[in-house]
């Protein structure tokens, strides 16, 4: 049965106060920046976030107050430098003090994978002496049997619900993703359910015709959301680049908190849903995003 | 970085770009961090290491540059033309098997014995500024045969003890690294806005190994938070050809990482 | 540099005697027979053999004495029933006695997962209680820390070599697969070498248009060989469907060591390469197996 | 299996393929072995659970049966409208997660516990038969919440103890399950070519819970080498209707599987 909804109905549904939602698993692209705006839109408290780099949308979610705790290799702006509110939560308990929870890319790559598996750790000698592993509740120093070489055990990670930005999806959930996928894979599958968030719904025949392409089971999926540049300003391959400018913006606004609270009032709070907020940043800017030129897969058949 | 110029002629990022791309071999594997590493791994392949393979730990593998300038790894120009676009754990795992022969960082803070900080300046509880964090750098200095380390060279960002141990070189160096655990070499250069510094094959401290054209060894000691050893063969460092100069240009016309 | 050799040539250099190999690693689709079978031609000895289940090619290799050890879930004849050689081998040392390192299918993917990921293990709960671990060297038995729950500890598989069937291919070993993949991504990766079979050779723009549908990276690929119908009687998606009755005769032929001989003389040993094998197959007999219809896959974009 | 016909309106494999079905509920994500558990998916597909999906160890995930018989689970017609096609390791992780509510297999050997035996008859040194092994049927047997057998009911096959414990049941019985750490519920049913047996709530021994149509009670004990109990709610099996035979008979028309 179709699980379309609007993005409101599916962070009303299945992103309540507390729980912890995956978001920015492919890394710089696919970050499902409509959905942290309607999260932010809602008010919702205590979040946990997890990703592993969060190119500035974690950054704008703890600024609005949404977030409790993160679980991150790194938080934020790729290109731009550092995370302004990101910084404030830590350094100053502004808006509120924020848990964190060190990762390297690989170690929460690995729990995610452990517990895509339904495994309950992965060892690892990635990071072994390092700061990150000390007090660390991700992680248990262990020991090789036999030839007692330390190791690391990193514990599986199992987000309550993963928000996934993918080119298509039919309405059950069937999805085709491509570029990329940083963790998106694992980290669906680790998680309780997923929203996705698709840039075209196409009929089912679309996706079913190349099944090797289709990003996980639609088993998984619990709300399919049709939302036209969901990922911007971040990249989605195939229908618009990164618009670099945006993340300096942010950037230069966020130095401060009230210029970060100017940005979020224009950008989130002032916007009802992405079509405003895709008003809002202007066709003429976001024609300049879409591909100069096509560049086609080569044909595949699954014919016998 | 902040905009430093050596002297006319190029930018002290210039420098380091090119002496980051000499350390790589032709045909070997290369984890590459975004920004200045990225611009070493396209000028090695232009230039003596044509069969050099990036990996990108987004997900990819290239064995051609992207054609043109990444703000960031994700960015679409990167993914056409890849040789495998994937899920980030079969990179992360070629590292670990020790399959990759060098990878690229940079830092904000880097010690003695070539420990990189990007996590928390200060108290971990109550730091006094709070650093992105490891991304995959941690990985490639744990992982990764051999490391370089890329950062702007300022008194308070080299110290004696980083505050927190983020992407490992040789933590308290001799044989520091066997002892923990980790099965990567380790640092091999420190690539700064004024030198370069090489480790100790024994006690694995770093060495002041070169200076860059313009710049003088004293000045480099002053801008280092320890009493930095000379090494024996200190020498100035080889300043980019014509033609590394204008390939590095080639990729970032406007200077968006190469002149701050 | 190109890759491209024969299969008489990457099987002379990268299968010696005494060393480890991964086949029929999607299962019952893309098994590697033309390797094989030149395997058997050249005469190995010693060989571990390292596969989830394999449909009658393991049989072949163990019935023509190629064989000292067998790492897998399955050994036998899917469509058929049990494999005679195998039996033989076991229950009565003919050819020659043969070592079994029994897994089930998950243990065996894990083992591969870890070695592909440089872990010396990855923990799992199947099979706790079963005969296959007991006096099992591909596991170790131990306990959840806190919980103290059984885990058995799956250790990582690395093969010396995968030969891995594709649909295609460029010089170079960057590849397209398709279809189940079984553990061939994950075994490719823990493999020192890959040695591709490519039912196409293709240009490397036709597959860099589709980086996504890449199999493994080409720096762990030792050799590429073209060789259409590689895989008879086992299906290529796109290319041929399974020769169903080919199994059937096989199963008929070897239930006696004079009858195995016999279809190996035939099959095998008289026929000098793949294309003679096919000629023997016979051209009505091969377009039987063709796609009668084609079911392209829907286009994708990778534009910007 | 060899052909055993009831009576002449339906085989004794139709009989097992309409029973395994029924156990099958609406929605469920169901682990597929071949062969028969394949027929019984497909039939039940059909009929009263059109939202289950099946799970192919090759890699595949499908919510409708293929179009044709299979010979194996990669025949090319289960690919195409394959709603997923991937890495078996995914599909092995959703059921370790416990995602799968139900799994079918066969087995060569069974005994009163449930427990099957696809590897060695006799010692596992020196076996009389190899039989194939595991395959995924261990994997399904262990971590599946509830497990369907599917079995040819002869005395040498259905013994007091199997000689190797190839796909657990209840092991020796009660609490052995929790006690050696399987997630999974175990067993539910043993379908055979002559009846079904149950599983005792406390001792998880198993019981003979129906006798197909045409066959006894008695002639069920006889063929079971243990002193079979039989249920206090023992009944006939109730036989296929003419609909999920039609229905069968649509997937083997030949009766490859079904009338062997």
């Amino acid at each position: 049965m179709s699980k379309l909804m609007t993005m409101t109905r599916a962070v009303e549904r299945f992103v309540p106060d507390g729980c912890s939602v995956l978001m920015g698993a492919a890394l710089e692209s696919l970050i499902p920046f409509a959905a942290g705006h309607e999260i932010i839109r809602q008010r919702r408290k205590g979040l946990t976030l997890i990703g592993p780099i969060s190119d500035i949308l974690f950054d704008q979610l703890i600024g609005a107050g949404c977030v409790s705790r993160v679980v991150a290799a790194w938080v934020g702006n790729v290109s731009a430098g550092l995370a302004h509110s990101y910084r404030r939560a830590v350094e100053s308990n502004t808006p509120h003090p924020i848990q964190i929870e060190d990762h390297s890319n690989f170690t929460l790559a690995l729990g995610l994978l452990a517990g895509s598996l339904g495994a309950p750790f992965i060892p690892t000698k990635t990071l072994l002496g390092t700061d990150l592993l000390s007090g660390n509740p991700a992680f248990r120093l262990s020991s090789e049997t036999g030839t007692g070489r330390p190791l690391a055990y990193v514990r599986a990670i199992t987000p309550d619900i993963a928000i996934l930005q993918v080119q298509r999806s039919d309405g059950d959930g069937h999805a085709h993703c491509w570029g990329n996928l940083g963790v998106s894979e694992e980290g669906g599958l680790a998680s309780r359910g997923v929203i996705l968030v698709a840039e075209e719904v196409v009929p089912s025949e679309v996706i079913l015709s190349d099944p090797n392409r289709v990003l996980l089971p639609s088993s998984k999926v619990m709300a399919v959301v049709h939302e036209p540049w969901g990922a911007h300003p971040s990249p989605v391959q195939g229908f618009y680049g990164r618009d670099h400018r945006f993340y300096e913006e942010y950037h230069a606004a966020s130095r401060t908190t009230e210029g970060f609270d100017r940005w979020l009032e224009a950008w989130v709070m002032d916007v009802k849903d992405r079509a405003a907020y895709i008003t809002r940043v202007r066709k003429d800017r976001l024609d300049r995003l879409k591909p100069a030129q096509r560049r086609m897969a080569a044909p595949v058949d699954y014919g016998y | 970085m902040a905009a430093r110029s050596i002297n006319t002629q190029y930018t002290a990022q210039e420098v380091m770009v090119t002496a980051a791309a000499r350390q790589i071999r032709d045909g070997e594997l290369v984890f590459v961090g975004m920004r200045l590493p990225l611009l070493a791994f396209a000028l090695a392949k232009r230039t003596h290491a044509p069969r050099a393979i990036g990996l990108f730990e987004c997900g990819l593998m290239r064995d051609e540059p992207a054609p043109e300038l990444l703000y960031t790894m994700s960015d679409p120009p990167n993914i056409c033309g890849a040789i495998w676009s994937t899920r980030m754990i079969n990179l992360m795992g070629m590292l670990q098997q020790g399959a990759v022969q060098i990878g690229i960082i940079g830092g904000a803070e880097v010690d003695r014995f070539g420990n990189v900080n990007t996590s928390y300046i200060g108290a971990r509880g109550r730091p006094t500024v709070k650093l992105p964090g490891s991304g995959g750098a941690a990985d490639i200095a744990s992982l990764a045969g051999r490391l370089l380390v890329m950062m702007q060279h300022q008194r308070h960002r080299f110290k004696e003890r980083v505050d927190y141990v983020t992407s490992p070189g040789f933590g308290e160096g001799g044989d520091w690294r066997e002892r923990v655990g980790l099965p990567g070499g380790g640092p091999i250069a420190i690539i700064t806005t004024l030198g370069m510094l090489s480790f100790d094959p024994e006690t694995k401290e770093a060495l002041l190994a070169s200076y860059h054209p313009g710049v003088s060894p004293d000045e480099i000691c002053r801008q280092t938070g320890w009493s930095l050893r000379v090494s024996p063969t200190i020498h100035e460092t080889m300043p980019p050809t014509e033609e590394e100069l204008a390939l590095i240009r080639s990729y970032d016309p406007q200077g968006f990482w190469t002149r701050p």
